[in-house]
């Protein structure tokens, strides 16, 4: 064992993530490919399935679950109790930055970030839990390293829109994360009406389980922060359906 | 009150070392209480004296020792230095940067240039000084 | 003068960047919404326009501008002369780390995000310049902070889409700016036909100029690479409108 | 060869703390140069006198050190530590990196796990080790 390591709070963390059962993180180096909704709807339909569901939002200088799902973030804290009890919301035991940074700006250094992750991951205490969804930012920067770092045994949802910029992003995010040996659950197609070719074939080039296409929803906006509608659309429909593939 | 958090990340930090070490006893420990956490030192100490018990550690009263850190901050964009007695902390702020220390950057600015770039130079939250072990 | 700024790269850095006339950031803590299409047009218009401009990519980890313009960046390299000469391409001095990461993925701690723009920074010979358009990432971390501070008076156009995730980001941002200064040129409010209430009341309400909407263009895509193709998007045109705007 | 530019750095570097110091004379300055950033001490040395020569700053010809620094890699993931020269570098790749030293991170990996996670302990590039202005 290294030094690194000896940091008390990455002991802590072990210790605090050991109840869970899969950890599955949403990736994608591009920003606005719908990794938040994508990972917000997720836990929504996991816990609305009746499996216990954590979701951590790990976009840490520009946190947003809390916004899909309509959670009024100054009513709603966490218990401290020997730690922190992430509040359960929608039946998801909800935690994100944004209940101590209050909505206002968070401008913080690469350093600074991972100082914040360490701390949230070494003090909550997520008990039994069948799965911990994390929402991430776009590029590969503390935060990406770090979930890859500190969570245990991390398993990776890819997403990716088919457009000609989304695709060379999500190409050097796969190299990245094939070199180090990471777990790739698989990619999703978002913003497509149907699966496209050249997505595909990066699939099958890289080895890649194609979890589905999710199309473009108009009306998907319109339900941001209300469950029950963001329930009738056709975006948490495609959801369910890879939820079923992978579960 | 999230000190039995924190001590028992410390506990299980000493644990760890111990077994690392081939060890038994703990001789000395040095840790400091950044302001900005807030942690409650009697709290602290009971918790942590209780986790060694649990953990059968071996430690002396004296072995313990808490030093207090005030916090210092340092703006990267105008090198302006001030402390958080500078400030008026109002108590729901104080309360959320008593988790995450990082939030200070989202309640306060440089008094001099208005910039959140700045550094938290020290009095963060808990760090170990020195540990020696037997 | 505090030793933080004695780093002999700080003082480089005043140095190169000394003719440029004017430096125009285009920012969001959004990602996706559109800021390097609009940088690399922007940059593209202007050098069309008969202006002296340079575009430089500032999004570390995922950078794209190259992309856009269809920059072969195996064959095209910037000159070594007394440090680094940006290539002119379609007109424009471009720079971007992918001349030297080769479009490999590019994973890095803030520390070290923050070394690279200041090496880039301080070894550039921009030369005679009269706009210097900057390309950056979503977040509020190194990269932003890097930019407010180490380039000479910088002017920050914002982008923001009408969806509620952008709005809640995009005002996040505003504070941040606002707080310590910035010079704000406007706003773009960008995949909007025309526009909307929400962007206006912003604008409004924090008395930030609307420069204008870019309505969604499901041609871009398809013209991404080839800056023939670009110039008959509607895309483009909106960019030539907003660029008379502020010039 | 960008080490004019390097240099330049350097010369209007000691430049400002002639003046910030009212000093005159630049007694001592210790320059390490970092393996990735490959600075042909020569070039750099021949550049470095000639700035000074021209911004009039005065200095014995024993004032100037130059130390070379290899460089050395460290895991963030597994703790593995290892050194450039454990690397096969070919000359495009030592190109692009003698650039922008951060650009190690693009072409090598953890040779124990594979991880791109890893921090340049040393040798990364020019850094100013010890100056002394009278
Ligand atoms: N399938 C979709 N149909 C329509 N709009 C979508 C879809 N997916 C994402 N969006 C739009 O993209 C925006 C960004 O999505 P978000 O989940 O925040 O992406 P990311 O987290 O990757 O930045 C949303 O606000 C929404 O407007
Ligand atoms: N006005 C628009 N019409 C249609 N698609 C757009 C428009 N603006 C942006 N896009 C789409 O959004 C994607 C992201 O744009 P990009 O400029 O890379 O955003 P950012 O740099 O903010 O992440 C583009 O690949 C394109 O598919
Ligand atoms: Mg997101
Ligand atoms: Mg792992
Ligand atoms: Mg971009
Ligand atoms: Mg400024
Ligand atoms: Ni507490
Ligand atoms: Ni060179
Ligand atoms: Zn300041
Ligand atoms: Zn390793």
């Amino acid at each position: 064992m290294t030094n690194i390591e000896l940091d008390p709070r990455i002991i802590a963390i072990r210790e605090s993530l050991k109840d869970i059962g899969n950890t599955i993180v949403i990736m994608s180096s591009k920003g606005g490919v719908g990794k938040t909704l994508i990972s917000s709807l997720m836990a929504l339909s996991l816990s609305l399935k009746g499996s216990s569901v954590g979701l951590l939002d790990l976009d840490i200088t520009n946190p947003s679950c809390h916004l899909v799902l309509g959670i009024n973030i100054s009513s709603i804290k966490p218990i401290e109790e020997k730690g922190i009890i992430p509040p359960i919301i929608h039946g998801i035991k909800f935690l994100s930055i944004v209940f101590y940074s209050e909505d206002k700006p968070l401008s913080l250094r690469g350093s600074e970030i991972d100082y914040a992750i360490k701390e949230l991951l070494a003090i909550t205490r997520w008990g039994k839990t069948s799965y911990l969804i994390v929402d991430s930012p776009p590029g590969i920067s503390d935060e990406a390293l770090d979930i890859l770092s500190y969570l245990i045994d991390p398993r990776i949802i890819l997403v990716t829109t088919p457009s000609p910029l989304s695709i060379k992003s999500i190409e050097r995010m796969i190299v990245f994360l094939k070199d180090s040996g990471e777990k790739i659950i698989g990619l999703i197609e978002n913003m497509a009406n149907k699966p496209t070719n050249p997505i595909n074939k990066i699939c099958r080039d890289y080895n890649i389980q194609y979890l589905g296409n999710i199309p473009f929803d108009k009306y998907i906006d319109n339900c941001i922060g209300d469950i029950n509608c963001i329930k009738t659309t056709l975006f948490y429909r495609s959801i369910e359906g890879i939820i079923n593939k992978i579960t | 009150m999230h000190e039995w958090a924190l001590a028992d990340a410390v506990a299980r930090y000493v644990l760890e070392l111990l077994k690392e070490n081939n060890a038994s006893r703990l001789e000395r420990i040095i840790i400091r209480l950044g302001v900005l956490q807030s942690i409650d030192k009697e709290v602290f100490m009971f918790s942590l004296r209780e986790l060694f018990r649990q953990y059968n550690i071996e430690y002396s009263d004296e072995a313990i020792v808490l030093i207090d850190e005030e916090a210092l901050f340092r703006c990267r964009r105008c090198g302006y230095t001030w402390s958080l007695n500078d400030l008026e902390v109002d108590e729901a702020v104080r309360e959320a940067i008593h988790f995450i220390p990082e939030v200070v950057h989202s309640y306060f600015t440089c008094p001099r240039c208005g910039s959140r770039d700045f550094e938290v130079v020290k009095g963060r939250g808990l760090t170990i000084g020195e540990v020696v072990v037997k």
